[in-house]
């Protein structure tokens, strides 16, 4: 259970959500909660959503989230306003490899997959050499998110559909820019977002032989891997998002597979 | 809040020290569950179901959900009899409570071999068959929808082991009582009522079904009124014990099965949404007991049938 | 909003100005509604059932709520065919929609009546037969669950009449297609998917069934997913047209249906919820065609067959 | 819509809501109003809730209604709070016979049979001489609800099943007490309360050979005579509750009758 402390749009159809665990808890990046959307009377919507961490204040138990309404449940979550509490579950999943140490590594965003690499950044940014590139439908909808890392030492390429905001164009056109790939060598790369961007980032890791690791979507019914309803394919077997992952190493993922 | 009160039931053969058990393929070995509580906290534990062979299962979306639902389609994603007995059963030998293994087919031989394979292990409470999969030999129809089959099945299962078998029902029939019969006079100990029933649900977006395979099975709170009567209806009949699952979320939905003569309950769609579900349920029942001055478990299964004599 | 979209559509020989009808049992005959809008907004009305003789229908309590669902047994209560052609008829004359008369029988014999009853009469668009009462010949089992008596029941209606016929099925059989098929044999013009399904609750204050027959029929956007799918299942094997129906609650639901292949969609319980349901289903079917840039309603009628046509 | 004005505890498990509608309406002594008990996106409690208006503000288009919290449909509703809006529909039924003038009345209410009393009490107590005869089970449910008949010039009898408030017993200990039934003639009678109360003051006034009416309850799915869930057996035929009622001659009533 936690209270939610404010849950306000930060665009058309995208919100903040801050909430405030009464028990100390402990979130790693990439990690995610799952969230009752439905009152104790009822019993529809009948799952919980995930979504993942965008932050976490570890000395005041408060996480916060980053959600797009999308269907009844993300709308009811809207609903919610301070004071309400919040049955949650989590944080679940296994989050980033976080023990990186003087390394220059690249965060790739595209969309609502900006989201958990906030905390990622602010995690690891202290001890190495972060390039965000972070790409969105439009203005509305990157500005308020990308703003949220100007605060953060990190260098801060931007992309969107329509070009109102940064370049023109997707997230690989920023990968394929000259000032990043060939001239810079590249230790890791996190990448979250769309399965035709993940599908490209996987391509160019292969080709820049640079490995790095997705955090992965799949619909989930239980997030505890009771159910198997998150199962992703990988070299290695069938992984559950919700145990195995979100994240998983780039290089294993068979994206499309099942 | 211990009330004390015994909550010791049976199904058949089957000793359970509590009524409430997780549902197959909502628990998954056993295994994830241990970090929310001790498995000798659950009457029982029915695991996700296994083939002969390994299965990875149907592609994805697996799930979607529905009114007060939930449409799965996870296609029996599963190690297979050899890897279930490699992998798993070792830790399901360490559980100090009542294991039941599912198992699936698409022929009958498949039940046949999943029943010798299990037959040869120790720490197997019994068997739990699945009669839902499609036949692929009967044109994709379930065995469970025809009396004929479910006769076979148990009968093949029945033959090849020794131990607790029970036949867990499609409630997908015009009418479960020919089915029940042809379960107990293949020998089966219990009945498990019910299964999912078949659904699906369209993405007005996309145009196209939301599940992978189209349709899937519908569970959760929305399937329990169809679920309960047919256990009310199979226990009028007086078949064989039987497990009562479907919908259920707290302990009233629980007591709701017992008092239509459910010797014993599976919780399923409620443990994804609340792990802790099975543990609360079984509090729930001793409490309703309690308030309600009854000595043990044994005296509400069935009640509803005295209360309701006339229906 | 008007979006000036075309939403005609037609079930068989049955042609409609909108694809949204109100569901037998919940709009009464008509009347009360026109306390809330014209009737003639309405793709059509199906009125409440009727049988040879009046009816006071069963004891209350007559109905339950379940998780997302409601359980009713009304027990036809109903005037009569000559109540109902003295009383009713003379109102929904004056209609200008398309108004479709349930029928309910207990025998075969019932049926043939009520058919030869109504092709006397003027002013009505069709029937609907309703198979799923229980055959008390056939030991209470719905006629709707025996392809045999369904095949019986249609053909003898539509020897007694001339006009539209519709066969509104029970979802609760094992396999729907040869039911299906076997109203269409019997000369049926369309098929209604689906009418309720079986489904109990019980009180667990009192111990016993809350409605006082025991059990009812599940309504409501819990059975939205079985009906669906047997909607899906009937358009695939292309038997008749269909007008779907099961827990439609918004547009976005009967969407699903169209997209599934109804050429209709019939609004029950929302109508009980909120008597402008079917309204509001209408204006929202053509904001969606028109946002999805469609010309008319034909365009997406079985859209999810075409784009999920692997399944 | 309605909006919430309050929603507060009046005794354990009882509460008074009190709403606004924006349009004007008019509301009879006797009707009720069917109140969705669920958020819009969710279907489930899927029914309205039908419950009596207790009192109504014409000139400020409020009403006001007292529940008790039953199932989790009246405990959904004790969850609004000032300001939310309510999905109401209303006024339905037909209400109590109100143009009485100069005569001796009897309103008898058993637990929350007593909610539909006060606004009729309100409306006719100016014309005619009013007795109430309220009953319920013990002094901390009829005392919140008594004490609003305390300011109407009513003469008011108590009892509770426990003595703990008024005289000790049921409704019917009050009407056989001397004070009324043979001494005084009276005119008419309004009950509302459980199957049994209304049974025996049914009995009661065919010996006294008074005529009256009584406000009865039966689940309702639509409360717009749509769905027949509502029937009541009377000797003119079955009635409709929602909408032929839910007050009916006392005469005509078959008690258990369905
Ligand atoms: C691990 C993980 C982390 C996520 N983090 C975020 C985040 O930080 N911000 C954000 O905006 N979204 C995030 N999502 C996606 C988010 O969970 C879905 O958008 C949301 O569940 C949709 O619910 P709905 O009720 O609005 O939509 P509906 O379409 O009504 O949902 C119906 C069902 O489908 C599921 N579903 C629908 N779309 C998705 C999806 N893309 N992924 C998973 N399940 C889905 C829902 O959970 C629900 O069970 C995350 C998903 C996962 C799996
Ligand atoms: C015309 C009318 C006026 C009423 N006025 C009042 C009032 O002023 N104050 C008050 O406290 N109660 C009143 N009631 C009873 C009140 O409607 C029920 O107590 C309430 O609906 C119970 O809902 P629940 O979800 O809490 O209970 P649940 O048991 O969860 O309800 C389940 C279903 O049963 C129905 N139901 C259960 N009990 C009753 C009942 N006694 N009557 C009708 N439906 C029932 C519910 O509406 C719902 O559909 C009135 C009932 C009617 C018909
Ligand atoms: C995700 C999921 C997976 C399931 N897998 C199986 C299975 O492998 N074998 C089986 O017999 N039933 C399976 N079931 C059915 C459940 O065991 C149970 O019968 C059904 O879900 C109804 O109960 P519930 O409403 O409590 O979930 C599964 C159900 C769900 C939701
Ligand atoms: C109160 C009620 C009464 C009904 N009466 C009839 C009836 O007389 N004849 C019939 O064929 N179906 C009857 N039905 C079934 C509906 O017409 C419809 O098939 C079913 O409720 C599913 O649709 P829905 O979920 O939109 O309600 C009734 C349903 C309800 C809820
Ligand atoms: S969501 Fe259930 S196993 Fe991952
Ligand atoms: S509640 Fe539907 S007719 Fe009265």
């Amino acid at each position: 259970m936690a209270k939610v402390l404010s849950n306000k749009p930060l665009a058309d159809k995208i919100f903040l959500l801050k909430v405030r665990f009464k028990d100390g808890i402990n979130v790693k990046p990439g990690q995610f909660f799952n969230i009752k959307v439905c009152s104790e009377e009822s019993y529809d919507p009948l799952l919980r959503r995930p979504l993942s961490v965008f932050d976490f204040d570890e000395d005041n138990n408060e996480v916060s989230f980053v959600y797009e309404i999308k269907g009844r449940g993300t709308r009811a979550l809207s609903n919610y306003i301070k004071g309400d509490s919040l049955d949650i579950h989590g944080p679940l999943g296994n989050g980033f490899t976080v023990d990186f140490n003087n390394k220059k590594l690249i965060l790739a965003g595209g969309g609502m997959g900006i989201v958990p690499l906030f905390y990622l950044a602010k995690y690891i940014e202290a001890n190495n050499d972060l390039t965000l590139c972070l790409g969105a439908a439009n203005k509305e909808v990157l500005k308020p998110l990308a703003d949220y890392f100007a605060n953060i030492a990190v260098e801060l390429k931007l992309s969107t559909d329509d070009g109102s905001f940064g370049s023109q164009g997707t997230i690989s056109c920023l990968l394929n820019n000259s000032s990043l790939g060939k001239e810079v060598e590249y230790d890791y790369l996190f990448g979250c977002g769309p399965e035709p961007m993940l599908g490209w980032l996987q391509s160019w890791l292969h080709e820049e032989e640079i490995s790095g690791e997705f955090s992965l979507e799949e619909r989930m019914a239980c997030g505890n891997g009771l159910c198997l309803s998150c199962s992703c394919k990988t070299n290695d077997g069938n992984k559950r998002l919700c145990k195995e992952g979100p994240v998983l190493p780039a290089s294993e993922v068979m994206l499309g597979g099942l | 809040m211990d009330y004390k009160i015994d909550l010791k039931t049976e199904l058949g053969s089957l000793q359970l020290e509590s009524p409430v058990m997780t549902a197959s393929g909502t628990c998954g070995f056993g295994r994830e569950l241990t970090d929310f509580y001790e498995l000798n906290e659950l009457g029982g534990l029915i695991v996700k179901g296994i083939t002969v062979d390994p299965r990875e299962g149907n592609p994805t979306p697996r799930i979607a959900e529905t009114a007060a639902g939930l449409i799965n389609s996870i296609g029996l994603e599963n190690p297979g009899l050899d890897g279930f007995i490699k992998e798993e059963l070792p830790f399901l030998k360490s559980v100090n409570t009542k294991v039941l293994v599912n198992i699936s087919g698409h022929s009958l031989d498949d039940f046949k071999k999943l029943a010798a394979g299990l037959a040869k292990q120790e720490g197997i409470g019994g068997i739990e068959v699945n009669v839902s999969c499609p036949n692929i030999k009967g044109g994709g129809l379930a065995f469970g929808t025809d009396p004929e089959l479910v006769f076979k099945i148990t009968d093949l299962v029945r033959k090849e082991y020794n131990g607790f078998v029970m036949v867990k029902l499609t409630p997908n029939v015009s009418n479960i009582i020919p089915v029940a019969k042809s379960a107990a006079e293949g020998g089966a100990d219990a009945l498990a009522v019910a299964n999912t029933l078949p659904g699906m649900k369209i993405d007005i977006e996309s145009q196209s079904p939301v599940l992978a395979t189209g349709s899937g099975g519908l569970s959760g709170p929305a399937i329990k009124p169809v679920a309960l009567r047919l256990v009310y209806e199979i226990v009028k009949h007086d078949i064989l014990p039987v497990l009562g699952l479907g919908g259920i979320m707290t302990a009233d939905d629980a007591i709701e099965y017992l008092l239509a003569g459910a010797r014993a309950v599976g919780v399923g769609t409620a443990t994804l949404i609340d792990p802790y579900a099975p543990i609360r349920i079984k509090t729930g029942i001793a409490e309703y007991l309690n308030k309600n001055n009854f000595e043990n478990l044994q005296e509400i299964i069935g009640l509803a049938h005295k209360k309701g004599a006339n229906l």
